[in-house]
C-alpha cells in the first residue's frame, strides 16, 4: 500500500505513561515508541529495528501485540492493519554447538 | 504534494536514504520512492554490519577509506541517532599457510593502496582478541576498521532525511522510467502515478537492474542470497570484525551485547528472488565456522535468524555514474554485498554525481561504460 | 533423513489427537514437543471438561491428557519429548533440536498444533515478580505443586481467568478479587458463580490501575472505568495482595506456520492461518489443529486434531474416499455441536441478552458473577417441588449435556441440540444419588429437600476445596453472592468415584434458605 | 509454599530430594521440578535484574515463552529456570544484565 511518509503529527503531548516499560526483555517504553512513530518509524518492523523492542530474547513472543497496538494508537489506525514482524528460526535459543551438531542430514 | 522533485530516488536502503540526506541537507527537492512497505527493508536492514577497509577492491578502497576518515566518526551525532559506530579493528583469521597466503595477498593490495593494515601472528591475534582458538596460525590485521548497526544506520538516515524535507513514499514500486526528447524524466510506479523529476538516482538493489532495463541500460548482476543470525545479549567480549580467509563466516558483537554473523554454506540459491527464506542448514554451517575459530562462543544462544539478497556485479564492485545514454540518471547499484560499510559514502558522491557537482572522490572505475564492448 | 508420514508439531490435545487420528489408518506417526511431560496445556486444566460425552465432557483434562496419550501409544505414535522444533523449512522438512543436536526430520504431512500465548496487560508495575500470567500461576499449582502466592488478584473474567480463580482457591490461595474492563463477565456464567459463592467479589468495568512492590508485588490498585475505557478518579480500591495474575486471552502460537509461508489472516490484534475445513493450510500438506488456528476450547481442538489427522491419511492414500467422507461427517457434525451456542466463535463480542429458548441471561450473574435469588426460577432447571430434588442452575446455552445421561431416573433433559438449557422434570423421582451434581463441570447442581418437616431443608452442594469437613460440623451457609446466610449444619460428606474427586456436601439450613444457600463455609457466624 | 494435599490432585508424590545452591546459599528442591518451582517453594521471587533499569524480575510465562526468569545457572547465562529441570549441585545465581554473575 502506498503510504506517504511526511506526515505533520503536531507537537509531541507526553501522556503520564510514558515511561511504562512495553517489552520488557530490551526495557523499552511506551514514550520511545510514540516517538520513534512521530519519526517516521510507521510500522512493526521500523519501530523495532530502531528501538529494538521484540528484538530481545523472547523474540517478541511477549509484546508484540501491544507494541502494535501503541503504534496504531499514535498513527491513528486500527491496530489490526499493522503486521506483524517474521517469524524466524529458531523458535526457542539454541546454543551455536547444538546448531552446529546436524543430524539425521 | 507536487509529484516533481528535483531529484527523485528509487530505492530507500542505506544508500538511498544517504543520498536523500546529502541532498536535503543542500536544499535540494528530494522523493523518494520505495518498494516495500518498510524503509530499508533489503541489504540494508540484512546485512553484517561490516565497515571495513581491509579486503576491499582497489577500486573501492579509497571510498571505505574516506568514510572511515571523514563520515563514520561524526555520523551518529550528526544524525542526531547512535548507529553504534565502533571502530575496533579488522581481525581475518587464518589456520594453514595457504589461508596466510590468501591474507597476504589481501594485505599487500590494501597497503598498496595507502590502508594500515599488516599481517600479525597468533600471539599477537590472541593479544587482540583474547578468545581465539589455538588453531589460529595468523591473522591479517586493520585497526581503523570496525562495524556499525545497520538498522540504526539505515534509519538515521532516513529519519533524518525526512526531517529536512525529503519526501518518502514507501509501497511504491517503480515499473519503468520514461524518457521524453532524449532525457529521462519520470518514473512510473506499479499504480500509474507518475513522478517526475530533474535527476533521478536509482539505487534498489538488485531491482535497479529491472528499472534501468526500461531503459535499455543492462547491469551483469546475480542475486545471491546470504543467511545471518544473531545471538543473545552477552557481556563485551570484542569489539574487532572478524572473518577468515576462507569466508567461513563473518560478524562481530554489536555495542547492545549480541553476536551478529553471516556466512555462506556453499549451497547455491534455492528460493525466488525477493523470497526471504531460510535453508534448514545455514546456521548450522555458520555455527561450525564460528565455534571452529572462536570455541567460547559454543554455548551462547542464537535467537534468530534471516535472510537478504545480494546484487551481486559480474566484476564484484559497484556501478555508480551517469551513463551517457540516459541523461536524467544516475546509477548506484550492484554493491555486491559490501555495501553497508561504504553506504553514506556512496550516498554523498550519488548525491553529487546527481547534481552535476565535482565528485569528492574520482568514481571513474565504477562507470556503467565498463560493460560496454570495447571496440 | 528420517521420514516420517506425518509429523505432529505439539502434544497437546489437538495433536495427539490428530497423532491418533492417523496412525490409527496405518501412517507411521511422530509427534515433537518442546516440554518435559505430554499433554501441552491438558494436565494443568484439573477441571471437569464442558461438552458431550462421546468427546470426553465431564472427564478432568487431567484424565482427557492421560487417556490421549495412552491412545497414541496404543497406536504406536513416537513421541519424542523435550523436543523443541527450531524450524518448519521448505518441502516439510522439521528441524528439532533434541540433546545436544539439530536433527533434521522431513513429513509427507506436517500438522501444527503449537496451541497458544497468553495475552498481555501493561500497567505500572508490571514487571514487578508477582505478577504473572493466569496460565504461570496455573503451571505453577497443577504441574509443580507450588503456591504461585498466598493472596491473588486476578485479571480477567473470561474463561481462563475463572477457571485457574477456581484453582487458586484448590490450591489453598486466596483470591482476592476477580477484575475485568469490560461490563460482563466473559466467561461461562456457572465458572463465575462458584468462585462468586465463595464470597470473592468481582469488579466489572474495573481495571488495575498499578501493581504495589519495590522488587515484589505487595499490593495492587484498581479503579472503574467508564464507557470509553478511561479510568474514573476516585474510584481507585487498593487489595493487600502478593500476586497478581494476567488472564487477557490468548493468541495463536503461528510461528512455525508463518515460518512455513502459510497464508493468514487478521484475528483480532494478532493472526491465524487461512485453513479449509480439513485444517489444512496454503501449504502443501501442512495443516493446523487446536488453538494455533483459531482460540477455542480443549474439546473442539481434540476433534480439529482428528480432523486434520484423517485428512493428511486421505492424501497420503492411507484411507479411501467413502471411510474418509463419513469419518469427516461424523467429525465435523460434532464440531458443529461444539460451535454453537452464545460463547460459539462466531458469537464472541455479540450480546447475549436472551436464550435460544429466549429466556432473559442473567444481568446479575454477568455483572456480578451470581444469579440474583429472584431470577432462578426463570430456567427450566429451576423448579419447586416437594422432596429431594435437583436444582440446575444452567442459565446459558453452553454445548454440554454430560447431566442428562448421568441421571439414572430421567430426572433432566438436554432436548434438540447440546447448547439447550437442562430441563428438569419434575415428574420425575429424583433418586438422591447425586451423579448429577458431580457430573456437572459447571457444578451449577444442587440437591434441595425444601422442607425436611421439621421446617429445616437440606441443600446438597458439589464442594472440591480442602479440608472437607466432618459431618456435624458447623459452619455457616453463603448464598449465591457469598454473603452469610445463616448457621450451617453438615449432615452428610459424600466423595465416591463416580464422582471424581468433587464430594457431594449436605447440610441443612432453615427451609427459608432452601432455594438461597449455595455453599458452606468452616465459620461459626458470629 | 509446596501444595501437599489437593482436592483434585490428592497428596504429593514423593519425589528425591535435590541440594542446589542460590546466590551461594544452600537449598532443597525435587527431582523432576523445574528450578524455578524449587526457587518459589524456597519463597525467592527475584531471578534478575535488568540492564538498563536494573529492575528486578522474576516467573512470568513459566512455560519458556517469556524468558524473563533467566538466571545464571552453572556458569552459562540465560537459563530459562522455568523450563530447564533442577539438578544435584547445580550453582543457580541471580542474573545482573546480560550476564554479569555480579553487580
Amino acid at each position: 500500500m502506498t503510504l506517504e511518509r511526511n506526515r505533520d503529527f503536531g507537537d509531541y503531548v507526553p501522556a503520564p505513561d510514558d515511561d511504562l516499560v512495553i517489552c520488557r526483555c530490551e526495557e523499552v517504553t511506551k514514550g520511545e515508541i510514540r516517538q520513534a512513530v512521530r519519526d517516521g518509524m510507521f510500522n512493526v518492523h521500523e519501530v523495532r529495528r530502531l528501538l529494538r523492542c521484540g528484538m530481545g530474547l523472547c523474540q517478541g513472543r511477549t509484546c508484540a501485540k501491544l507494541v502494535k497496538a501503541i503504534i496504531a494508537r499514535e498513527l491513528n489506525l486500527p491496530a489490526p492493519s499493522l503486521l506483524d514482524a517474521t517469524a524466524r528460526a529458531p523458535m526457542r535459543p539454541v546454543e551455536m554447538k547444538v546448531f552446529a551438531n546436524e543430524k539425521g542430514l | 504534494m507536487s509529484e516533481t522533485s528535483d531529484v527523485l530516488i528509487i530505492g530507500a536502503g542505506a544508500i538511498g536514504s544517504a543520498a536523500a540526506y546529502y541532498l536535503a541537507k543542500r536544499k535540494i527537492s528530494v522523493t523518494v520512492l520505495e518498494k516495500s512497505e518498510y524503509i530499508g527493508n533489503g541489504g540494508s536492514s540484512r546485512n553484517g554490519g561490516g565497515v571495513r577497509q581491509s579486503g576491499r577492491h582497489s577500486a573501492e578502497l579509497p571510498l571505505a577509506m574516506y568514510g572511515v576518515k571523514n563520515l563514520w566518526p561524526n555520523l551518529s551525532q550528526e544524525l542526531g541517532l547512535e548507529v553504534e559506530y565502533c571502530q575496533g579493528g579488522n581481525l581475518r583469521l587464518g589456520k594453514t599457510e595457504a589461508h596466510l597466503k590468501i591474507l597476504q595477498g589481501l594485505t599487500a593490495n590494501c597497503v598498496a593502496g595507502g590502508l594500515d593494515m599488516r599481517m600479525i601472528d597468533y600471539r599477537e591475534a590472541k593479544e587482540i582478541c583474547p578468545y581465539l582458538s589455538e588453531e589460529v596460525i595468523g591473522a591479517s590485521w586493520c585497526p581503523t576498521d570496525g562495524h556499525a548497526n545497520p538498522l540504526l544506520t539505515t534509519l538515521a538516515f532516513y529519519r533524518a532525511a525526512r526531517k529536512l524535507g525529503a519526501r518518502y513514499v514507501s509501497g511504491a514500486e517503480v515499473d519503468k522510467l520514461v524518457k521524453n526528447k532524449g532525457r529521462v524524466t519520470k518514473a512510473i510506479t506499479a499504480d500509474g502515478t507518475e513522478y517526475e523529476f530533474g535527476q533521478a538516482i536509482v539505487v534498489a538493489g538488485y531491482d535497479s537492474g529491472k528499472i534501468l532495463a526500461t531503459v535499455g541500460l543492462e547491469v551483469p548482476m546475480m542475486p545471491l542470497l546470504m543467511e545471518i543470525l544473531v545471538t543473545e545479549d552477552a557481556p563485551r567480549m570484542f569489539t574487532q570484525m572478524l572473518g577468515t580467509a576462507m569466508a567461513d563466516f563473518y560478524g562481530h558483537q554489536s555495542t547492545h551485547g549480541s553476536f551478529v554473523f553471516g556466512g555462506t554454506h556453499g549451497f547455491e540459491p534455492y528460493a525466488e528472488y525477493g523470497e526471504t527464506k531460510l535453508t534448514s542448514v545455514g546456521a548450522s554451517s555458520t555455527c561450525r565456522g564460528i565455534i571452529g575459530y572462536f570455541p567460547v562462543l559454543s554455548d551462547l544462544k542464537i535467537v534468530r535468524t534471516w535472510s537478504g539478497w545480494i546484487d551481486d556485479c559480474a566484476d564484484h564492485i559497484p556501478v555508480m555514474g551517469n551513463p551517457k545514454e540516459t541523461p536524467g540518471l544516475t546509477i548506484g547499484c550492484a554493491f555486491s554485498g559490501h555495501g553497508f560499510g561504504i553506504s553514506p559514502v556512496a550516498g554523498l558522491l550519488l548525491a553529487q554525481l546527481a547534481t552535476g557537482q565535482e565528485t569528492a572522490l574520482d568514481v571513474s572505475r565504477f562507470s556503467y561504460d565498463r560493460f560496454r564492448a570495447k571496440v | 533423513m528420517k521420514r516420517y508420514d506425518l509429523i505432529v508439531v505439539g502434544a497437546g490435545p489437538a495433536g495427539l489427537s490428530a497423532a491418533s487420528e492417523a496412525a490409527s489408518l496405518g501412517l507411521g506417526v511422530a509427534v515433537f514437543d518442546e516440554n518435559a511431560k505430554p499433554g501441552g496445556q491438558l494436565f494443568k486444566q484439573i477441571h471437569k471438561f464442558f461438552g458431550s460425552k462421546e468427546h470426553k465432557a465431564k472427564m478432568r483434562g487431567t484424565a482427557i491428557g492421560a487417556e490421549l496419550l495412552d491412545e497414541a501409544q496404543r497406536l504406536g505414535v513416537e513421541v519424542f519429548l523435550n523436543s523443541p522444533v527450531v524450524g518448519l523449512y521448505d518441502n516439510r522438512e522439521v528441524l528439532v533440536r533434541q540433546g545436544d543436536a539439530v536433527q533434521h526430520y522431513k513429513g509427507d504431512g506436517v500438522i501444527v498444533a503449537t496451541g497458544a500465548n497468553e495475552n498481555i496487560l501493561a500497567f505500572e508495575g508490571w514487571t514487578l515478580p508477582g505478577v504473572m500470567g493466569a496460565g504461570a500461576a496455573q503451571t505453577m499449582m497443577n504441574i509443580n505443586r507450588v503456591m504461585p502466592g498466598k493472596n491473588i488478584l486476578m485479571l480477567g473474567s473470561g474463561n481462563v481467568g475463572l477457571v485457574v480463580g477456581f484453582q487458586l482457591l484448590q490450591a489453598g490461595s486466596k483470591l482476592a478479587a476477580v477484575v475485568d474492563a469490560a461490563p460482563y463477565i466473559g466467561g461461562y456464567g456457572v465458572h463465575a458463580a462458584k468462585i462468586a459463592r465463595t464470597g470473592v467479589p468481582f469488579f466489572l468495568s474495573h481495571t488495575i490501575v498499578k501493581a504495589e512492590g519495590i522488587d515484589r508485588v505487595t499490593g495492587a490498585v484498581i479503579a472503574q472505568v467508564d464507557e470509553k475505557w478511561n479510568v474514573i478518579p476516585g474510584t481507585e480500591k487498593s487489595f493487600e495482595v502478593d500476586t497478581i495474575c494476567v488472564a487477557v486471552g490468548l493468541s495463536s502460537s503461528v510461528e512455525l506456520l508463518k515460518m512455513a509461508g502459510c497464508e493468514m489472516k487478521k484475528d483480532g490484534l494478532g493472526v491465524i492461518p487461512i485453513i479449509d475445513d480439513d485444517g489444512e493450510t496454503s501449504v502443501w500438506g501442512v495443516f493446523a489443529a487446536g488453538d494455533v488456528s483459531g482460540i477455542e476450547e480443549a474439546s473442539a481442538a481434540m476433534i480439529e486434531g482428528r480432523l486434520s489427522g484423517l485428512a493428511a491419511a486421505g492424501k497420503l492414500g492411507f484411507v479411501g474416499p467413502e471411510a474418509l467422507k463419513n469419518r469427516k461427517e461424523e467429525l465435523l457434525s460434532a464440531l458443529e455441536g461444539l460451535r454453537d451456542g452464545m460463547f460459539a466463535p462466531k458469537n464472541r463480542g455479540k450480546s447475549q441478552d436472551s436464550t435460544s429458548e429466549g429466556l432473559p441471561v442473567s444481568k446479575c450473574l454477568l455483572a456480578n458473577g451470581f444469579l440474583d435469588d429472584s431470577e432462578t426460577f426463570s430456567y427450566p432447571g429451576v423448579k419447586s417441588v416437594p422432596g429431594l430434588h435437583p436444582v440446575i442452575e444452567c442459565t446459558q446455552n453452553i454445548p454440554c449435556n454430560p447431566c442428562q445421561d448421568a441421571c439414572p431416573k430421567g430426572c433432566i433433559k438436554v432436548e434438540g441440540k447440546i447448547i439447550a438449557l437442562p430441563v428438569f422434570d419434575e415428574k420425575s423421582k429424583c433418586s438422591g444419588c447425586g451423579l448429577c451434581v458431580a457430573s456437572c463441570s459447571g457444578q451449577a447442581i444442587f440437591l434441595v429437600n425444601e422442607d425436611l418437616g421439621d421446617g429445616k431443608a437440606a441443600v446438597t452442594i458439589p464442594y472440591e476445596l480442602l479440608p472437607l469437613p466432618a459431618k456435624g460440623a458447623v459452619g455457616t451457609a453463603l448464598g449465591r453472592s457469598g454473603a452469610p446466610l445463616c448457621p450451617a449444619v453438615v449432615t452428610e460428606v459424600k466423595l465416591i468415584g463416580a464422582f471424581d474427586h468433587t464430594a457431594l456436601m449436605t447440610f441443612t439450613v432453615p427451609s427459608k434458605f432452601a432455594m438461597t444457600a449455595r455453599f458452606w463455609k468452616n465459620e461459626v457466624p458470629a | 509454599m509446596r501444595i501437599k494435599s489437593h482436592p483434585i490432585l490428592g497428596e504429593v508424590k514423593p519425589a528425591k530430594s535435590l541440594t542446589f545452591t542460590f546466590d551461594g546459599q544452600q537449598m532443597l528442591g525435587l527431582e523432576g521440578e523445574p528450578i524455578a518451582a524449587a526457587l518459589r517453594a524456597a519463597g525467592v521471587m527475584i531471578h534478575r535484574y535488568t540492564k538498563k533499569r536494573k529492575d528486578p524480575r522474576g516467573l512470568f510465562c513459566a512455560i519458556g515463552r517469556c524468558t524473563d526468569c533467566v538466571m545464571i545457572v552453572n556458569g552459562r547465562p540465560n537459563v530459562r529456570t522455568c523450563v530447564t529441570p533442577l539438578e544435584e549441585g547445580m550453582i543457580v545465581k541471580t542474573q545482573y544484565g546480560a550476564g554479569e554473575a555480579s553487580k
